[in-house]
């Protein structure tokens, strides 16, 4: 057994900067990570990091900005948190080194972003996560800061109290890659969980092969409750066949959109007369499949974004990427023929309940980053919130693990205070299918122990289950679960959701659930054995796709990025509420609590979100 | 870590020499075919007439440095195709010794050669 | 196309008492068997189908834990062809379809994690980034020469990253402003220099393909040093902290052992001039050194 | 790591057919060098003879000159000194900075270039020999 004072789950930006910062307090701390730091998806991010740095902006515009691009779903204490900490910590990044792109004068740029009031986005060409990775990492190293890298974590040891908030999270148990070892990482202070996004629950996804929710679903079975999980973004213009994001700057620059009938169907069919293609991705992204599902889809499938009117000249000046990603991973050249495009999954809003501390409602555990939810991004992310969310909460969570004196948080977490239950209508069985029986098919908690002890005990049923995966010679396969699912799932809880499709959902994801008691690994080696570890992403995967459905079928109004055929409207009066999922051991269980809209100098009155 | 590379011998001068070696090469080599394949017929070649070129001091020297330089850039050649290829330890040190001595050898024999014809330094 | 069913065939069963998920397997097996035996007539029709709906890769299979695997060996698949599908699409299709123990790394899907960079059809490439429609057929799938093969497709990269963090692979200055919101001004041309050096996704691509790097184990090879010209040129980081850079650069498995063969150059898949950083970095030595001799 | 198959050094030779332009230019330029520095030694070693006196060289010297092998081996190191020499000349502009993205049409044209300066130059070396 490994012992450190932190343990990070995951290197992306998130995990290496709540490792840096745990550092900086004098803990401890290691990283265990699935990849190595540099391979994961923060590197993808091209956008950039919002951050109020100029004298003529201000935090207060972009905590306004964020909470009306929230759709008013975001808490403000943690909105205000990170516009507030993200100049000093966007200024932190450029002192480490970090390769912004620069003004005349020397100073980092900044350029306008979708749902900004100022051009407040910090980028580093189109590259702004990979250089912020490669950045943090380089400090990593600076400081020696150990990495377990290929070690993928299975499960958390959390104490069994009866309530989730007497819990207490002892360590992690991972399977070293290369070896096929299960160890167990005792963690002294606490652990944080950085484990980025699901977007592998759906098939088309703007996410890595990796990105399976694993520390939400490992969260969610320890018993922290999963917050707004019904929010997913959706972009409207990704690569067909491999669902690499082509950036909103085509548009911006004048690309049009075009049906199989050559109609420029934004305005042709009115989706957006003023706006056009302009219009925001999620509007965009429903005009996409309307027309696509009105049969007026190019394959039946996609429409095509053309630039090629722009001239050839403009395109290799300002769209060359764009061009490249178009070549490599579609084989289209975006000079002589119209690209490809549909929308696909981007970002999960939701993720596992923190507060501004990044501390959940389990001692000892907390969580940063995509995975998380202390809600910043409500219903809707603006882009450019995500890279700051990850430097700003990833570093408040180290600190506070490591043991430092901060303000005491003002959001709950866990059920305290005036949250209120709900009631679930499935049509199906939900939750674990036969509890306690088969040993593929564990939840996360274990019998209460003594620190290590409990640690070893997490370890000793780990290896059960990996052995009696192992041991099996005969049932299916997880790339066919994974495929019902994730088919499943793009089908019924896309851009479009519908009380029918959300619970057809619901059925297919038990009836995988019933599939995966059967599941078998067939490679037997112990050696790097991807067969097995993709076996257990999509355990992952299955208890993810509940927990979005479930709050897609819950959630009656249209906000934000979840649109809903029956309600039209966002429905304050009754919604002004965050939706949270509770494993309580295998039968999930729905509450909500109230969005705090009361910033510190002032309260956020929802209004009508239009641009 | 960077620990691993005590070895701070610098290369670089060995390498720029390598080079300014080889732009002196480019000049002398292609004089010496010319001068003795093409201006004088290779079956010409006789003691006399090497000898009436060495007795001169320009030719002379520039033949020891011609000599100096080829076997300097030729074994310092032949020990960084070596390095290239992961020599290391005591054998590297081995192949060093051994090339030092036979540049020596080669550079004295041809000295004393240059001095047979030349019978002794022209002065 | 023999090695990819290990399991042996079973016998038809009576299928009402299985459940569906045999069922399915059984169902797939059996359309697995027709596939290839359909491939084998379409080989054997000459291969007059380039231009036909399936891609014939031949794949590097080693495991030294599994016995037929020990000796490594080739596997071929026929992989149905989609417009735009990359060499990666196709293994992860023969891999979700054909043998699930097909074993390579990747993440991103969109050549920015740098884990998938594979031997394919005789040079260093990412799978994710190399169009099926630009190969010949067969395709021909390695793992990276000059690295240790874990398993299949998957090298040991550890020497790689050893390397990578060799030359003080983070920033470092003696001039931070006082601030904590002062930013430290870098003009636009220095910026555009390091630019391209900065690209650099750790796929090791650069490092395989280099001929010294196979045969000295301790010359830094292209990443590293590319790694160390990003900061070198910075000029943010000062003229003590080049000095720095370059001494480490200099020691005798740095720069010097670089003999411009131009292969990291042109298979780096972000097209970063690795040569063109080397050599220039060679001249900075020797300028340094010069001021010293 | 121990259970790792390494694929060993033949393997890498034998992907001669994979080699892109700098590769072949550095084998090349290896191989000529290698041969030079053994003419030098042997070259070195032919003079000496004019140690032991001006008719023992002159002696030596023409036996050798006559032979035919010993012409077409000229012919062979001539091609082999161009070679280096014009491959040189690319390596130090390569150095210099100069001409980096044209450095394999350069190589191509030192390769050129060699053979037709050698075969320029097969009757002046072949002159004169006794057959
Ligand atoms: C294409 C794209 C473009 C984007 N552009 C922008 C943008 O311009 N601006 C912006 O603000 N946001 C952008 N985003 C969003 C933002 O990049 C992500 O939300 C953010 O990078 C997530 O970072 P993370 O640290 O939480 O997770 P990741 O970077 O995904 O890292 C997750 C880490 O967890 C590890 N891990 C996962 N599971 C396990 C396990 N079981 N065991 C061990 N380790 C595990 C992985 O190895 C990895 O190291 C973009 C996202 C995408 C996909
Ligand atoms: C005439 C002009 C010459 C030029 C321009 C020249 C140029 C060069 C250069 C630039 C290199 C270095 C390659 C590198 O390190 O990247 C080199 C290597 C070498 N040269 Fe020359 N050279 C010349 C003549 C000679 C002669 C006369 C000899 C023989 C004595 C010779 C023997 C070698 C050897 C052995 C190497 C090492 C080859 C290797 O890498 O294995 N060269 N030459
Ligand atoms: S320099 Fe290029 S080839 Fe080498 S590791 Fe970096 S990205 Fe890969
Ligand atoms: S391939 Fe190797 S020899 Fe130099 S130019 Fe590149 S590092
Ligand atoms: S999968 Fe990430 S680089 Fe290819």
């Amino acid at each position: 057994m490994y012992e450190h004072d932190v343990i990070v789950v995951g290197a992306g930006g998130a995990g290496l900067r709540a490792a840096i910062a745990a550092h900086e307090e004098g803990a401890d701390v290691a990283i265990v990570s699935k990849l190595h730091p540099v391979r994961s998806h923060t590197g993808a991010a091209e956008g950039g990091i919002n951050a109020a740095l100029r004298e003529a902006d201000s935090w207060e515009d972009h905590a306004y900005d964020t909470m009306k691009g929230s759709d008013y779903l975001a808490d403000a204490p943690a909105a205000e948190t990170l516009c507030k900490d993200s100049p000093k910590e966007t200024i932190k990044l450029e002192h480490w080194g970090m390769a912004f792109s620069r003004d005349e004068d020397g100073r980092v740029s900044q350029r306008p972003f979708g749902g900004l009031s100022f051009p407040r986005t910090t980028y580093a060409g189109a590259e702004t996560g990979h250089q912020l990775l490669h950045t943090m990492y380089e400090q990593l190293v600076k400081r020696g800061i150990k990495v377990y890298d290929e070690w993928h974590v299975t499960r958390l040891a959390v104490s069994d109290e009866e309530r989730p908030e007497d819990r207490t999270c002892h360590g992690i148990v991972a399977y070293d890659v290369q070896t096929g070892n299960i160890e167990g990482f005792r963690a002294r202070n606490g652990v944080i969980l950085a484990t980025g996004g699901l977007g592998q629950v759906y098939d088309h996804t703007t996410n890595a092969v990796s990105n399976t929710g694993d520390g939400v679903a490992m969260a969610y079975r320890a018993g922290v409750p999963i917050e707004d999980m019904e929010f997913i973004q959706f972009h409207p213009t990704t690569l067909p066949s491999t669902g690499v994001l082509i950036s909103e700057g085509v548009r911006g620059e004048g690309g049009i959109l075009y049906n199989e009938d050559g109609e420029r169907f934004m305005f042709e069919y009115g989706y957006a007369n003023n706006a056009g293609e302009l219009a925001s991705r999620d509007v965009v992204s429903r005009a996409e499949l309307t027309e696509v599902n009105a049969g007026r889809g190019i394959e039946d499938e996609y429409v095509h974004l053309d630039m090629r009117h722009l001239g050839e000249e403009r395109i290799l000046d300002r769209l060359e990427n764009i061009l490249h990603l178009a070549e490599d991973f579609e084989g289209v050249d975006g000079l002589v023929e119209p690209m490809p495009v549909k929308p696909g999954q981007h970002y999960a809003m939701g993720g596992i309940e923190t507060d501004e501390n990044g501390e959940t409602c389990v001692t000892g555990l907390y969580a940063a980053g995509e995975c998380a939810c202390a809600s910043v991004h409500g219903g809707n992310r603006l882009g450019g919130n995500a890279l700051p969310e990850l430097i700003v909460f990833g570093k408040r969570a180290g600190h506070h693990a490591a043991g430092k004196d901060m303000e005491d948080a003002r959001i709950t977490t866990g059920k305290v205070g005036d949250y209120e239950e709900a009631e679930i209508d499935s049509p199906v069985q939900l939750g674990e299918v036969g509890l306690g029986e088969d040993v593929a098919a564990d939840g996360g908690a274990t019998a209460a122990a003594s620190g290590s002890e409990l640690v070893q005990q997490a370890v000793d049923e780990e290896r059960e289950t990996v052995e009696a995966l192992l041991e099996k010679d005969d049932g299916i396969q997880h790339a066919e679960i994974r495929e019902r699912v994730q088919k499943s799932m793009t089908r019924n809880v896309n851009v479009f959701r519908e009380e029918e499709g959300l619970k057809q959902a619901l059925g297919d994801i038990r009836e995988a659930r019933e599939l995966y008691l059967d599941v078998f690994v067939a490679d037997k080696s112990r050696t790097f054995n991807t067969d097995l570890l993709q076996t257990l992403e999509t355990r992952n995967i299955l208890d993810i796709a509940e927990a979005i459905t479930l709050g897609a079928l819950a959630r009656n109004e249209f906000r934000g990025a979840h649109w809903r055929k029956e309600y039209q409207e966002r429905r304050d009066e009754e919604w002004l509420k965050h939706t949270l999922l509770s494993w309580n051991d295998g039968n999930p269980e729905l509450w909500y609590k109230p969005v705090i809209l009361e910033g510190e100098n002032k309260t956020y009155e929802p209004k009508v979100r239009s641009y | 870590m960077a620990e691993r590379y005590t070895s701070f011998e610098p290369g670089g001068r060995r390498w720029l020499w390598q080079r300014l070696t080889a732009a002196f090469l480019v000049i002398v080599l292609a004089f010496h075919f010319f001068l003795l394949h093409f201006l004088n017929h290779a079956d010409e070649v006789t003691f006399a007439l090497s000898q009436a070129r060495m007795e001169q001091l320009t030719y002379f020297s520039l033949m020891i440095l011609f000599l100096i330089t080829a076997t300097f850039h030729g074994v310092n050649g032949v020990y960084n195709a070596l390095v290239n290829q992961g020599l290391s330890g005591s054998r590297k040190t081995a192949v060093k010794a051994i090339l030092g001595v036979a540049s020596l050898v080669l550079i004295v024999q041809g000295v004393r050669t240059a001095l047979a014809w030349a019978g002794g330094v022209p002065i | 196309m023999s090695t990819q069913v290990p399991e042996p065939v079973e016998e038809e069963s009576s299928a009402e008492s299985v459940s569906p998920g045999k069922q399915k397997r059984d169902q797939k097996k059996r359309e697995r068997a027709q596939r290839i035996q359909e491939q084998r007539e379409a080989e054997a029709a000459e291969r007059a189908r380039s231009d036909d709906d399936t891609y014939h890769l031949k794949v590097f299979r080693y495991d030294p834990e599994v016995p037929e695997k020990q000796e490594p060996r080739f596997d071929d698949f026929y992989v149905p062809y989609k417009q735009g599908m990359t060499v990666l699409d196709a293994l992860m299709w023969a891999r979700d379809h054909y043998d699930s123990s097909l074993t390579f790394r990747h993440s991103c899907r969109q050549a920015i994690c740098g884990s998938d960079a594979l031997f394919v059809n005789g040079s260093q490439r990412l799978g994710c980034k190399s169009q099926l429609s630009d190969l010949s057929e067969p395709v021909r799938i390695e793992p990276l020469p000059h690295a240790d093969v874990v398993k299949d497709l998957v090298v040991d990269m550890e020497h790689f990253y050893d390397q990578m963090e060799a030359v003080e692979p983070y920033f470092q200055t003696n001039s931070l402003p006082d601030g904590e919101l002062d930013e430290q001004r870098q003009t636009r041309e220095n910026r555009e220099k390091v630019k391209m050096s900065t690209r650099c996704i750790w796929c090791s691509a650069c490092m395989s393909s280099c001929n010294i790097a196979a045969g000295d184990n301790e010359y830094l090879g292209p990443a590293a040093i590319n790694k160390a010209y990003r900061f070198a040129m910075d000029e943010r980081e000062g003229e003590d902290m080049k000095q720095r850079r370059l001494e480490i650069l200099e020691q005798e498995h740095g720069v010097w052992r670089c003999q411009t063969q131009f292969s990291c150059t042109e298979v780096c898949p972000k097209d970063i001039p690795l040569t063109e950083h080397i050599q220039e970095l060679k001249r900075e030595a020797i300028k340094n050194n010069l001021k010293f001799w | 790591m121990s259970q790792s198959y390494n694929r060993g050094l033949i393997e890498d030779f034998s992907r001669w057919r994979e080699f892109s332009a700098g590769m072949w230019a550095w084998i090349f330029h290896k191989f000529t060098g290698w041969v030079l520095v053994g003419y030098l030694f042997t070259h070195i070693a032919v003079l000496s003879t004019a140690l032991s006196g001006a008719a023992a060289y002159t002696n030596t010297i023409q036996a050798l000159e006559s032979l035919l092998v010993v012409r077409i081996l000229e012919v062979g190191l001539l091609a082999v000194a161009v070679f280096h020499i014009l491959n040189g000349l690319r390596l130090l502009f390569v150095d210099l900075g100069v001409g980096l993205e044209a450095q394999d049409q350069s190589f191509y044209a030192s390769l050129i270039l060699t053979g037709v300066i050698v075969i320029a130059s097969v009757p002046t070396f072949l002159s004169g020999v006794s057959i």
